[in-house]
């Protein structure tokens, strides 16, 4: 009994970061639709900041003091990104904002590195709360009863701040229809600056406030990232009493995986949250989404044609110069062009789920990861042929997409999203904890291609045609009339489904030929480096994915290539210098910031603009109502809301 | 009682487009003091538009809106609607998560002077439906009830100037009546109105000018009661 | 409750029987009957939140009633999902309109025509060559012939509105569900898709229900006119008979001020 | 607003370019001998920066001296963000454009094995300096594949060495839950059940890596009632697993045993809190008086004024067994050289070792003490040194482990 009291206390006092730092990336998401990745940037902020406040402000006043300042700073430095990175795309496509965010993250690792340097940093302890108070025999922290003691205090402040003060109001107001609040007199931006300020304030402060736990090192960021998505996806987007039922939960029950199933560890909660999403598909306390066309919200994407005959041309002199390649490059441009290619097949079946089918997948990753582990495990385990693995990895990785779009299916919006993101999490721990069938960490090695395809040469052939012919066949579905059902499925899922057309049906068929395409990838991926490893199944892999599609340009066809190309480019060229994730992120932000709508995207506005376009001028059709979705959601897409 | 003081908006060669289109080409008008103005004409014919050009919600491309003499143009809209502009949507946009006191609130503005200080407890002897269901929250209103709270809640803003844009779409005819009432109750008490409007017999009731715009030109601007006697643009632009 | 006689439900292209659906403990619509005949240009009016979107709802399969069967050409249809009832043969347009934005005016056609000839799954490009004499039939019927490559992310509201009648008449339709046709429309741009809704009605004999806001059109061309208030029908009959009751003109025509004071015959010759 | 923007973006483009500026690399003198470096600079930076000081240290003295036949030594360094398919990419690359003679490099095991398959395909000598898994010249080792630092099997054989004197009868095991960490369980407990058959495994504790909740791991160790713990945490992990653990009086009275706890890397960041009187393996920089260890240790903090890590004794290891093996081929012919490191003997501050011929693994062994705390610092006292060689299984069991070469 009193080890059980004293493991719920471990449980309760682990959920006050948690809390901390889910409830701001909440609060940020409820209000400004951002989904802010560099969250755990701003965490990782926190625990530096505290950690060197710490050092100079000596007892417990500057202990405390210290936490404080730590949250302070953080949101000073949220305020500068909201300014500086975040304003100049507000009016960009839904979810353009978080590469932004992407490019934030990068910055931040390379500047924590430079100022406070790469050792790990041991958190110093409270003053005056070392020692442990004996609770029915077992020792409890002082420290963690102290958490235990605050958290309370911080959610029913940030409740009362959010239901019942004037800001509050405004906040939620804002969090439906931003431009709404603005013609009433409310300078929103300023409401955002000021959500942004509170929500990096409270991850700063869950940094700090875990330092006498814990300590500052420079993964931070990525680890808590999955675990404060896990926690605001299972209390209900925005909710804060959510996510602090959601924080109590996952921590309470990890404490008790630890003792009674211990290598349970990682797996745990996302199963937790499979379980909860199956039962409340919106989270404990969140509220259904309007559907939204996420992705598609702004401009609609042009019609699109069958490629022109210099459009055919164009394509077809790059392809024999690809060919070409081996004759006329060197050895490593033809390993660098394999691997661009398959980086494109990637990209561009990410691109088909979240262009043509409005559906965004956090968790593409999954797929080609998945397909890169079943040849792998095939090869490994069952010795079979490289030409059967080939064939059955689009197979199980498709298999794997039937069974995930199936459970993803059922929400839209960011919530399908979010449960794409922690069910590739769930198979990436799967396969990082497996070690016995998947070799774990240490990976699947030794996946060489068949020998008539042991040269780098010939297998960039293979490579070209596979990686090509599959993106050239998602160009063709894009055209067919299941291509065509896809985008009227996005475009309006009323009408669609008010004129027969089975939608759910469509883009779970999308969502399975993604996934098998993201296979082949993959299988390509395992026999040109021979090895496979849990990192291709990462949320890193994906959000790569993501960011290149975004960055090409999603309401272009030819977006996702693009965007692959040109990124693998620049970093296998970045890469060589000391600072280039801070070169690479402050790149990414740039071109955010200058072509919002994406590479594709943003030369085809100048082309037109230089060269004039087809578009009627004079056509009003903006001019009225209905004829954009914004009658469906006003102020852009509404969901959660906070509360 | 309730007393406003004289404010005027003036619109000079304003030119607006939406993306490549040229919606409002060198539109210009005022409206005086105390007056209900109706913006009419076809749909797509650039009256939203205007509406929007002068909350700056739609910046124009060229021309000047001013009001009391200071210039609109520009301006970010938060700061259009404190100078005492208040707009009412076509859609309403009321926020249906929150309840109709708090959508009141979202509203609300400091006093302004020389302008009546509306209160929540003044808007509901305007509007005594939604008086009883004050906490109650937006989604659960009907759609006349939501255009009501709409306005309530722009007049929380204490404005000297109203910009109403189609109040009568889509309400039934019962309440269309009411709303003419407390417009005309409104005038009496010397708000002035832009109404942006479809409804002929509802514009005529409400207000005592008219401007029609067709294709983003300004087509006529007079009275109301001499619309009648020149059947051949009332025909061409409005085709009752 | 009124004139209607209540004939055998085969016999009529619609047949409503006791429809009622309430949301947790809250009747939105309760015990609704009505049939429309074959031809039939049938107005639903009435305040808002009378349960008129409610109704349409259910009629299409997106709701499913609380009580009541909803009975097509004599085919129990009630519960269907929307795309089944369309395939048993009724088209519908919307409120605030559904069309493609992503997509050409044809291509809107074309894709409904797509999803009627069953070639939906097919993955053989390219779907903007299927079926483009059939579209464009549909655009030149209503008008529309000379958009078809415009994209439709560019159309006036009106032609969208006609874009999204078309649309509907894609399947051959017995009976087409309108709401709010003229929705946010000019009066002369209502008087217009009106009557094309109901020349195009006569040609193909073709059955509509519709609900509007706007009095001048449903005076001007609804053949029968039910009213719905809190949820029930208070009244079914004429245009003429509608006019002058007493109970409709309380809650919901008021005193008859903001529509035009009499029917207006001419606008439909 | 468009101003702004724009504003903003050129202010971003110009540190992007100063920032390429300030990294462009500098001029290295003619005809050198290249060696292929790959490693994880960004993600493990705080271990990879002392191994390259090392590496560094031992290339001016190599070079000052004349180089390796008549030409200098020159590493590439490149970072691989940890990311295996990454290093493979960079390995093509070092081999097909830079023209490198041998690949070398890596701290992570999976990295590592990734870079080995690599080696074996495409017939290049790779030697794997700080990766430890024991898989690596064992179940998957291969002619190319050669391996400089003392295993997981070698260290917990150690460490199961010290802990068999004892009279624990109940241990308890605490390690990362993913391959490195298993390994290591895996091996402490084969060596120690077979010096005492009587102990057995009362709890095992596998906390994701980097992710330790130790509260928890802690209160689960406690309720089994151990009578010593071996633990395998490391990094950030170890350091709040002591913390929780000293405070919650988890070790007291018992016996701990910290596989690379006593290492500089992970005992420094802990400072006053490192754990007293656990049996580690690390490296007691501090307590050289004399010889080549204590040369070592004073030219690195003469050139680089900080003290050095295990890593950077790894790094400087690692340029001389390269060294030696060029100079023992005679030239940098793959083939040559790949003979030249079988049975490669390499004289090092820590004494000579040896890259033994059944299994390419080196006989660099490990520093074995028991960790204290010395003005408000974690160091081992009472440490020896352990040759790699006595902890190796025999050669019949390594032939078995080790599958029939390619």
């Amino acid at each position: 009994m009193g080890l059980f009291i004293a493991q719920l206390l471990t449980g309760l006092a682990n959920a006050a970061t948690l809390f901390l730092v889910a409830s701001g990336l909440s609060l940020i998401f409820g209000v400004t639709r951002i989904v802010n990745f560099a969250h755990g940037s701003f965490y990782m902020l926190g625990a530096f900041a505290g950690y060197s406040l710490m050092q100079v402000l000596p007892g417990a006043i500057g202990f405390w003091a210290s936490v404080l300042l730590s949250g302070l700073i953080v949101g000073v430095i949220g305020v500068i990104v909201e300014i500086l990175v975040l304003r100049p795309v507000y009016k960009a496509p839904e979810l353009f904002q978080l590469v932004a965010t992407f490019g934030v993250i990068l910055v931040i690792q390379d500047l924590a590195l430079m100022i406070w340097g790469a050792e790990d940093l041991l958190g110093p302890r409270a003053p005056g709360l070392k020692g442990v108070v004996r609770i029915m025999g077992e020792p409890v922290p002082k420290y963690d009863l102290a958490l235990i003691a605050i958290t309370p205090f911080v959610l029913f402040g940030l409740w009362y701040l959010i239901t019942r003060t004037r800001v509050g109001v405004l906040v939620r107001a804002a969090t439906q229809d931003r431009e709404m609040v603005a013609a009433l007199g409310v300078n929103q931006s300023w409401l955002f600056t000021g959500v942004f300020f509170l929500g990096a304030a409270l991850a700063g402060l869950g940094g700090a406030i875990q330092l006498p736990k814990g300590g500052a090192d420079l993964l931070m960021d990525f680890n808590i990232l999955a675990a404060i998505f896990v926690v605001v996806v299972i209390g209900g987007m925005g909710s804060l009493p959510g996510a602090y039922i959601a924080a109590v939960l996952i921590s309470v029950l990890n404490v008790f995986g630890v003792s009674y199933l211990p290598q349970s560890t990682l797996v745990l909660m996302f199963v937790v949250m499979a379980v909860v999403l199956t039962i409340r598909p919106y989270g404990l306390l969140g509220r259904e989404e309007v559907v939204g066309e996420h992705g598609q919200v702004g401009e609609p994407e042009r019609p699109i044609k069958p490629a022109g005959t210099k459009a055919r041309l164009l394509v077809g002199a790059l392809l024999i110069a690809l060919l070409a390649l081996p004759a006329v490059g060197s050895h490593f441009l033809v390993i660098l062009a394999t691997d661009i290619i398959i980086f494109c097949l990637f990209a561009a079946s990410l691109h088909f789920l979240l262009g043509l089918g409005g559906l965004v997948s956090f968790g593409h990753a999954a797929y080609f990861g998945g397909g890169a582990y079943v040849a792998g495990l095939l090869v490994t385990h069952a010795h079979a042929p490289m030409e059967l693995a080939f064939l059955l990895a689009p197979v199980g990785a498709g298999l794997a997409a039937v069974i995930v779009g199936w459970l993803c299916l059922r929400l839209t919006g960011v919530y399908f999203a979010m449960l794409t993101l922690a069910l590739a999490q769930l198979l990436w721990s799967l396969v990082f904890q497996w070690d016995e069938f998947t070799g774990g960490d240490d990976g699947l090695v030794d996946i060489w291609p068949a020998s008539w395809l042991s040269e780098s040469n010939s297998y960039f052939y293979f490579t070209v045609i596979v990686g090509v012919g599959g993106i050239i066949l998602l160009r063709h579905i894009a055209h067919s009339p299941f291509g065509y059902a896809l985008r009227a499925s996005r475009d309006s899922q009323r009408q669609a489904e008010a004129t027969g057309i089975n939608t759910k049906r469509v883009q779970w068929m999308a969502f399975t030929l993604a996934g098998a395409l993201a296979g082949v990838s993959g299988a390509l991926f395992v026999f040109s480096k021979g090895s496979v490893f849990p990192n291709e199944l990462e949320i890193a892999k994906s959000f790569d994915a993501l960011i290149v599609v975004f960055l090409g340009g999603v309401k272009t066809l030819s977006g996702g290539v693009v965007g692959a190309a040109s990124l693998e480019l620049v970093k296998d060229y970045l890469t060589r210098f000391e600072y280039w994730r801070l070169t690479l992120g402050l790149l990414i932000i740039v071109v955010v910031i200058l072509a919002p709508h994406g590479i594709v995207g943003s030369l085809r506005k100048l082309y037109d603009k230089v060269f004039g376009s087809n578009d009627d001028p004079d056509s009003t059709g903006l001019n009225t109502p209905g004829t954009t979705q914004s009658r469906d959601m006003p102020g852009g897409v509404s969901g959660g809301g906070v509360s | 009682m309730r007393q406003w003081v004289m404010f005027v908006l003036e619109l000079t060669g304003v030119n607006s487009f939406y993306g490549k289109a040229h919606i409002l080409r060198d539109l210009g008008f005022s409206i005086q003091a105390g007056e209900v103005v109706s913006l009419l004409g076809r749909n797509g014919a650039g009256k939203t538009t205007t509406v929007k050009s002068i909350m700056q919600l739609v910046s124009p491309a060229s021309g000047e809106v001013t009001f009391d003499g200071q210039s609109l143009t520009h301006l970010p809209t938060h700061r259009v609607a404190k100078l005492g502009i208040g707009y009412v949507p076509e859609e309403r946009r009321i926020f249906t998560d929150l309840t109709i006191s708090e959508n009141l609130e979202v509203g609300r503005q400091p006093p302004r002077d020389g302008v009546f200080e509306w209160t929540q407890d003044i808007v509901f002897e305007l509007f005594p439906n939604l008086a009883e269901r004050r906490n109650n929250r937006g989604k659960a209103l009907s759609g006349g009830e939501q255009q009501m709270l709409s306005i309530a809640r722009t007049l929380m803003g204490n404005p000297r100037l109203l910009l109403l844009d189609e109040p009568s779409e889509g309400i039934a005819p019962v309440i269309v009546e009411q709303m003419a009432q407390t417009i005309l109750k409104l005038k009496s008490e010397g708000l002035p109105v832009l109404l942006s409007e479809q409804n002929l017999h509802f514009a005529k009731i409400v207000s005592d000018r008219a401007i029609i715009i067709e294709g983003g030109l300004k087509k006529y601007d007079g009275a109301f009661a001499e619309l009648e006697s020149q059947p051949e643009i009332r025909d061409a632009y409005l085709s009752v | 409750m009124n004139g209607e006689v209540a004939t055998d439900i085969s016999n009529a292209v619609l047949a409503v029987q006791g429809l009622s659906k309430s949301f947790g403990g809250i009747h939105a619509v309760t015990d609704v009957h009505f049939q429309i005949a074959k031809g039939e240009l049938l107005a639903m009016i009435g305040p808002n939140g009378a349960g008129k979107t409610t109704c349409f709802n259910m009629l299409m399969g997106q709701l499913s009633p609380t009580n009541g069967s909803v009975f097509l050409m004599g085919e129990n249809i009630t519960g269907m999902k929307p795309r089944k009832v369309w395939r048993k043969g009724v088209g519908r347009t919307f409120q605030i309109t559904g069309t493609y934005q992503s997509m050409t005016v044809i291509e809107n056609i074309q894709m409904a025509l797509i999803s009627h000839h069953r070639k939906l799954y097919s993955i053989r490009p390219y779907a903007t060559r299927l079926y483009r004499e059939e579209a464009m039939s549909l655009l030149e019927l209503v008008g529309m012939a000379e958009q078809a490559e415009r994209a439709c992310a560019i159309l006036a509201y009106g032609d969208l509105k006609r874009l999204e009648l078309a649309i509907a008449l894609c399947h051959q339709p017995q009976l087409l569900l309108m709401d709010e046709p003229t929705a946010g429309m000019a009066p002369r741009e209502r008087i217009a898709l009106m009557q094309l809704t109901a020349d195009i009605v006569q040609e193909k004999n073709l059955s509509v229900l519709f609900t509007e806001h706007d009095m001048d059109v449903v005076f001007a061309h609804a053949h029968r006119v039910m009213v719905l208030n809190r949820g029930q029908l208070i009244a079914n009959g004429s245009v003429e008979q509608i006019r002058h009751d007493a109970t409709v003109r309380e809650v919901y025509l008021g005193g008859g001020s903001v529509f035009a004071d009499e029917t207006v015959g001419d606008v439909r010759a | 607003m468009k101003m702004k923007k724009s504003v903003v973006a050129i202010v971003m483009a110009a540190v992007v370019a100063v920032g390429l500026m300030g990294t462009s690399q500098a001029t290295f003198a003619a005809d050198p001998i290249k060696i292929g470096e790959i490693n994880h600079y960004k993600r493990m930076a705080a271990f990879a920066g002392p191994y390259k000081n090392g590496i560094e240290l031992a290339l001016g003295e190599i070079n000052d001296a004349g180089g390796v036949i008549g030409q200098p030594l020159e590493f590439i360094y490149r970072d691989d963000q940890g990311k295996p398919g990454e290093a493979i990419k960079i390995a093509e690359e070092l081999v097909s454009r830079e023209g490198v003679a041998m690949l070398t490099g890596t701290i992570l095991s999976n990295v590592g094995l990734a870079i080995s398959s690599f080696a074996a395909e495409k017939k290049v000598v790779y030697l794997a300096s700080e990766p430890l898994a024991d898989g690596l010249v064992w179940e998957k080792g291969n002619d190319y594949t050669f391996r400089l630092r003392a295993s997981t099997y070698m260290q917990a054989a150690m460490l199961a060495e010290a802990a068999a004197k004892t009279d624990a009868v109940k241990y308890a095991t605490i390690a990362p839950n993913y391959a490195y960490g298993k390994d290591a369980v895996a091996a402490f407990k084969k060596a120690l059940t077979a010096l005492r058959p009587d102990v057995e495994f009362v709890a095992e504790q596998w906390p994701a890596v980097f992710k330790i909740d130790a509260g928890a791991e802690v209160q689960a160790l406690e309720r089994a009632k151990p009578d010593a713990i071996y633990n395998v945490t490391f990094g950030g992990d170890v350091a709040k697993f002591v913390r929780e653990g000293t405070t919650r009086g988890l070790f007291d009275g018992r016996h701990v045993y910290g596989l690379l706890t006593g290492e500089p890397e992970y005992l420094e960041p802990l400072a006053d809190e490192a754990p007293e009187g656990w049996t580690v393996t690390g490296y007691p920089w501090y307590d050289f008086e004399e010889g080549a260890n204590k040369v070592f240790v004073d030219a690195y903090m003469a050139k680089y004024d900080e003290s050095p890590k295990i890593g950077s004794l790894v790094g400087y290891m690692t340029a001389q067994s390269i060294a030696a093996a060029i100079t023992r081929a005679g030239s940098t012919d793959m083939e040559a050289l790949r003979t030249a490191f079988i049975g490669l003997d390499v004289d090092t501050p820590i004494g000579a070792i040896q890259f033994r011929e059944q299994d390419h693994q080196s006989t660099m062994g490990a520093f074995v003490g028991t960790t204290t705390v010395v003005d408000g610092k974690g160091v081992m006292v009472d440490w020896s040194y352990k040759d790699g060689a006595s902890y190796l299984p025999s050669d019949e069991e390594v032939a078995k482990l080790r599958p029939a070469s390619n």
